[in-house]
């Protein structure tokens, strides 16, 4: 072994955790349009609850490749959890925001191991299967969720104590915002950490991961809980950022959402989610005030024509772009 | 000694078919050992049994003197049985220096964590720049593992089971595909494997086994025919008439 | 540099350009009311008609108090989180006079704290549970509560002759009410209902529910499901032979809509319902409105294209009487009280619950040149809300 | 109770010939095609115009849905799905939810929102009583017709050329090209088959189970389950669990209503925990 070797090795690793200057630009945009456009503080807030709850569905889906239809559950379910915390007088968001990630995450879990028992038809069903039984549950108990009509009564305390959440939506969007930011940091973290790269590696091809001695199930049930958590943290922000829950939150359009975003930004990669996010809600913003009756249409067609472009084309394309010293980002 | 790895009365039907049959292989620390035997003859489904993809219908395998028949894949890679593919399975989109470094890592006992980055603290960086010089691959290193010729690639991947440090090692086919070109570099760096790895080369190229392997076993129906080394095996007209005899070097 | 963190970098920057503002509309002050619907989604049927109520009106009536009228359209897809968002916008941003529309009772009451603290007059033209006017002191109800439609005709059943009845109703928060009214009010006259049976929403078949109503062999059998599936569920009824076995089928209108009642054929026929809305209502007013709305909407106006309707006269009258440049309180204070003549006949806003108070009719289907409707022959005038009468 | 029995089969029939057709693509050419129940959409319009606006008489009509059904299949397989066969499942579920937003938007853009009622003949209305059990004469006509298909499908597949053609296909396709077996023609055959019976079931199933915009979504589940617990591959597998299924979902609402929704789910789950690989599967898709 040469030294010069080892030093290339150390640089090549230590370069992929390091922020490239287009990801400081990203997050210095999404800075200066929470400054810049105040008047849609709620359209800003939506777009990082969307891009929170894609980035959880990216770490199930692109990272640790399981199919699922109804991620949703997780959502709705931190919505529920922090809906009923307020308005059960607790009133702090950042203890409603702890208390539906974690109670998610507790879910995944436990529903981990259905999930993975079969192959992908079972995953899609199971995960669609999960999340009906909670639709159907949450509408169930009148008492606790309010039913079809909503939870009402919600009353989310200030933020951190200090900041009362206004009108126009301001607190509201840069609290989302600031959630984002973190749970982003934590999924860059994890994305480049050992296990990180044990997800991308059991993805990529399973029979050699499992040949390097990596514990295929105990990693992809890990990977199913935090995403669960995370997603339950993004319904718990839209429950205080919104003071209400609904059904809605358990819909599987909420699933198919987050799949429409993620195909739009690309899969397993961190900023596939913030970018999905922007370009979907602002298309579904666009086309539902242009044609709000059939939009839908218009989302379905763009999904079909993006698979059958390749979503891999794009991406593979940039890659073979891209310095071969760099390897894959985030 | 104790053996790295043994087999008593090994046997495994799939269905009525009785792929392997009552199999006593018993491999010392350091051993060069080559399996062969004719198509069919149940060298997979052995290879299956030993890394734990296969349960077997009865016997025993015992690694270091330890009892690991029932023994999950993973926890057999963590006591130190480490295996190539006969059909390269590696991470087409990483670049080899990120497969070998999560494959320390693993070694390392680090892979479950989820804080620190992959290359934290230049240990890992260190032993994969060393393993892929090793093998020749120090140049290529930051490359696309998908974009690498395929006698590269088959280098790599004896590189990614020997960055677990196994006490074991299993090469299924190390040469299959390989052009004649590139035989002779497959050749070298498994003859410079670490001399405290126990080796089980799978292999059809006789050229390959016999300047590689101290000992021999023949498989035949699934069922060992004869052990012995290079010469006596050579020699053996058991042998020349099911497998020699049939094919030549094939 | 690497080129999908570029990518990354550049989508930030349609963030801030898509977030512009909507350019501001020519001076003036235009009456501007922000319509909120379901124009997507399961409840599309429901946002469709009280659209074209509204424009409709709109068209009628160009200006109110002098001002001209400007729709704002937003589709909320049937989420409640995107119904608030939109509130908030056209509070916010577009500084609407007043909040209109929402289809189901989670919009309406995912709103209400917008047009609160927005301090803007919220009309909500169809949702239906007794609850939603109480969730802020701006929200004002054109359109019915549950139990305000389901008292009546319980009092009727009993009436004529029901004393034991089963109810099917769907498992949600309406039928839940639906099915507590129904059965008090029947207890009330000293009937009973022997199996209360409460269906899964998403219930493709109804076959063993009303098995399980035929074995209890009540007088008559007292539904209410949404629209769409309540045709399924005469038709399955009418099949099943409840009809021969003695037992009658009573009805919420919200089971035999206006909108799909012709398709349901033969199974509805001679269904008794409650309602305060019929197309079919003999007035002259309704003539008028239902020829306009059939030549502007090509459909027949059902009952929540005439919550819109009355919406939008509410919130005429109220802006004349409030005086030109009112809004926010005075624009709610001036709705209580006001009583017009309806579509669906007379109706007035009570001035303390801000629901409406109308009349509620009790109809059988029958069919007026070659069309099916709902054919009122009886009337119990100016029905409150029970559900706020009682607290 | 006999006629909960009997509703219950019927339940089962409907799902099973709106099923059967995935169970087919999904097991034998690995295709997840979620909107399988578009088709079932589009053959219970295309029997609404048939019937309603055409005046063609009901039984007369269903052939033709069947046949009007299999030609969208064909078309749809061959400009679009042939592009997807290799892809991921992932691709695929993705294409074909889109799939389903846009015959949702269709079909709401020309027939509207509301529920739709395809025009039944009076005969086909009434109820008889055998033996004390009550029988709607349409939920007879549904079982028998069902029934048929269902047999008729399992002679095709297990004993026919074409059949064993599928097999051969499914199984290599490059040997089976080889062999002179025009394997896209085959494919393309049997996702017509599927989607004309998934239509005829449409058809047959609105006077049961409904008819509008939203039919490809709310049934997704009941198809998913159906498929994955008859196991992949294999029509006696899909019948039976339809059958299960549609009985234990007519029983249970019967006798215990206040659990009703929740039933399949717990028949799901059961099966799942006890076989992963279905009641009737071989390994299947993966």
């Amino acid at each position: 072994m040469s030294v010069p070797d080892r030093d290339a090795a150390r640089r090549q690793l230590a370069g992929l955790a390091r922020w490239r200057p287009a990801e400081i630009a990203f997050w210095v945009a999404v800075l200066a349009a929470y400054a810049l456009f105040p008047q849609r503080a709620a359209l800003i807030a939506e777009v990082a609850v969307i891009a929170l709850f894609a980035l959880s569905l990216d770490l199930v889906l692109g990272y640790a490749g399981i199919l699922t239809l109804g991620h949703a559950a997780f959502f709705g379910w931190g919505a529920y959890v922090a809906g009923i915390a307020a308005s059960r007088g607790w009133e702090d968001p950042t203890l409603g925001l702890l208390l539906g990630g974690g109670t998610a995450g507790v879910l995944g879990l436990l529903g981990a191991p259905l999930v993975l028992r079969g192959g992908d038809l079972t995953r899609l069903m199971v995960t669609l299967g999960l999340a009906t039984v909670l639709h159907e549950l949450a509408n169930r108990f009148t008492g606790l969720t309010g039913g079809a009509d909503g939870l009402q009564g919600m009353v989310v305390g200030p933020l951190l104590g200090m900041f009362e959440f206004d009108l126009e939506g301001h607190v509201g969007a840069a609290y989302a915002l600031a959630v984002l930011f973190l749970a982003f940091l934590l999924l860059r973290r994890i994305a480049l950490s050992p296990f990180g790269w044990s997800l991308r590696a059991i993805r990529a091809n399973p029979l050699r991961a499992a040949a390097l001695g990596i514990p295929l199930r105990r990693r992809l049930v890990a990977a199913y809980t935090i995403g669960a958590a995370l997603a339950g943290v993004a319904g718990a922000l839209l429950a205080q950022v919104t003071q209400f829950v609904s059904l809605d939150v358990l819909s599987f359009q909420r699933s198919a959402d987050g799949l429409l975003v993620l195909l739009i930004g690309g899969v397993g990669w961190l900023y596939g989610g913030l970018v999905g996010a922007v370009v979907f809600k602002l298309m579904q913003d666009l086309l539902s005030s242009l044609t709000p009756q059939y939009w839908q249409f218009w989302i379905g067609a763009l999904l079909v024509v993006l698979v059958l472009l390749g979503r891999e084309r794009p991406r593979a394309w940039i890659a073979r772009l891209r310095r071969p010293a760099e390897g894959a980002a985030p | 000694m104790t053996p790295a790895l043994q087999t008593l009365g090994l046997t495994h039907h799939f269905g009525a078919f009785l792929a392997t049959d009552n199999v006593n292989i018993s491999l010392p620390p350091g051993a060069r050992h080559a399996l062969i035997g004719p198509n069919g003859a149940g060298k997979t489904t052995l290879v299956n049994l030993l890394t734990g993809v296969l349960r077997p219908g009865a016997g025993r395998i015992l690694m270091g003197g330890e009892e690991v028949t029932g023994m999950a894949q993973d926890r057999r890679v963590r006591r130190g049985l480490s295996r190539t593919f006969q059909i390269n399975q590696l991470f087409p989109e990483l670049t080899p220096l990120q497969s070998v470094s999560l494959a320390v890592a693993r070694r390392m006992e680090l892979d479950g964590g989820w804080w620190r980055p992959l290359g934290h603290g230049g240990a890992v960086a260190k032993e994969a720049a060393e393993i892929l010089g090793r093998f020749g691959l120090s140049d290529a290193m930051g490359r696309r593992v998908g974009d690498l010729p395929y006698g590269r690639q088959r280098l790599l991947e004896v590189a990614l089971a020997i960055a677990a440090r196994p006490r074991v090692l299993l090469l299924d086919e190390p040469a299959a595909g390989v052009p004649e070109a590139e035989r002779e570099d497959i050749l070298a760096a498994i003859r410079a494997l670490p001399r405290e790895v126990a080796v089980l080369l799978i292999e059809h190229d006789m050229d390959l086994v016999f300047r590689f392997a101290e000992s021999i076993t023949v498989l035949v129906s699934g069922a060992v025919l004869m052990e012995g080394t290079p010469a006596e095996v050579a020699a053996d007209p058991r042998v020349r008439a099911v497998y020699l005899g049939e094919g030549g070097h094939d | 540099m690497n080129r999908r963190t570029l990518l990354a970098g550049a989508a930030g920057l349609p963030l801030a350009a898509a977030v512009l503002p909507r350019p501001a509309l020519a001076q003036g002050t235009p009456f501007r009311i922000g319509l909120i619907l379901s124009m997507t989604g399961p409840f599309a049927s429901t946002g469709k008609q009280v659209e074209a109520a509204v424009r409709l009106y709109a068209r009628q009536n160009p200006a109110f108090a002098g001002r001209p009228v400007e729709i704002l359209l937003r589709d909320d897809g049937g989420a409640a989180d995107a119904t608030r968002r939109h509130a908030q916008e056209l509070v916010v941003n577009e500084k609407v006079s007043a909040l209109a529309g929402f289809v189901l009772t989670p919009h309406a009451l995912a709103a209400a704290p917008i047009a609160a603290r927005g301090r803007v007059p919220m009309v909500v033209m169809s949702a239906a549970t007794a609850t939603v006017t109480e969730a802020s002191p701006f929200v004002v109800r054109t359109s019915q509560t549950t139990p305000q439609v389901t008292v009546p005709l319980a009092g009727w059943a009993a009436e004529n002759g029901i004393r034991k009845a089963v109810t099917v109703v769907s498992d949600y928060g309406p039928g839940l009410d639906a099915e507590k009214w129904f059965g008090q009010r029947l207890g009330a006259a000293g009937g009973a209902v022997a199996e209360a049976l409460r269906v899964p929403l998403a219930n493709p078949d109804f076959a063993p529910f009303l098995q399980r109503a035929r074995d209890a062999a009540p007088e008559a059998v007292f539904v209410f499901v949404p629209a769409g599936v309540g045709s399924i569920f005469m038709k399955q009824f009418a099949e099943r032979g409840l009809k021969e076995a003695g037992i009658r089928l009573i009805a919420l209108g919200d089971v035999l809509d206006d909108d799909i009642l012709n398709g349901m054929g033969e199974p509805a026929l001679g269904v008794i319902s409650s309602h305060h809305y019929s197309a079919a209502h003999d007035s002259e007013a309704n003539h008028r409105f239902v020829a306009a709305f059939r030549e502007a909407a090509g459909m027949r106006p059902n009952f929540m294209a005439v919550g819109g309707y009355d919406g939008m006269a509410l919130l005429r009258m109220a802006a004349e009487k409030a005086g030109t440049g009112a809004a926010g309180q005075a624009l709610a204070d001036a709705m209580k009280g006001l009583s017009w003549e309806s579509p669906r006949g007379p109706v007035s806003i009570d001035a303390t619950t801000r629901d409406i108070v109308q009349n509620v009719y009790i109809r059988r289907v029958e069919r007026q040149g070659g069309e099916l409707y709902n054919v009122e022959f009886a009337t119990v005038p100016a029905v409150k809300d029970p559900a706020k009468a009682q607290g | 109770m006999l006629t909960v029995l009997f509703d219950g089969i019927a339940y089962g029939m409907v799902l099973f010939i709106l099923a059967c057709g995935l169970a087919v693509t999904l097991g034998l050419m690995n295709l997840v095609n979620l909107a399988h129940g578009a088709f079932a959409m589009a053959g219970g319009y295309a029997a609404l115009v048939l019937v309603n606006a055409w005046g063609v008489p009901f039984l007369a009509a269903l052939p033709l849905v069947f046949l009007a059904t299999a030609a969208l299949g064909a078309l749809m397989e061959r400009t679009l799905y042939v592009q997807v066969y290799a892809r991921s499942h992932l691709d695929q579920v993705l294409f074909s939810v889109g799939l389903i937003f846009m015959a949702m938007a269709v079909v709401d853009y020309a027939a509207g929102p509301s529920q739709q009622f395809i025009r039944i003949p009076e005969a086909l209305r009434g109820r008889i009583e055998v033996a004390g059990v009550g029988m709607g004469i349409y939920r007879l006509l549904v079982i028998g017709l069902c029934g048929a298909v269902a047999l008729a499908l399992h002679l095709a597949l297990a004993r026919t050329r074409f059949g064993s053609q599928l097999r051969a296909a499914v199984d290599d396709s490059r040997v089976a090209r080889g062999l002179g077996i025009n394997v896209g023609l085959i494919f393309t055959v049997t996702f017509a088959v599927g989607s004309g019976l998934a239509g005829l079931g449409g058809a047959l199933g609105a006077d049961i189970l409904g008819l509008d915009p939203g039919f490809p979504l709310r049934f997704m589940i009941y198809f998913l389950i159906v498929v994955t617990v008859g196991g992949t591959a294999s029509i006696p597998g899909a019948f039976l669990a339809s059958l299960l299924l549609g009985i234990a979902d007519v029983a249970g609402k019967y006798y215990l209503p206040s659990l009703g929704a929740f039933i399949i789910y717990g028949v799901m789950l059961a099966v799942l925990v006890w076989r992963p690989q279905g009641l009737f599967g071989r390994a299947g898709v993966r």
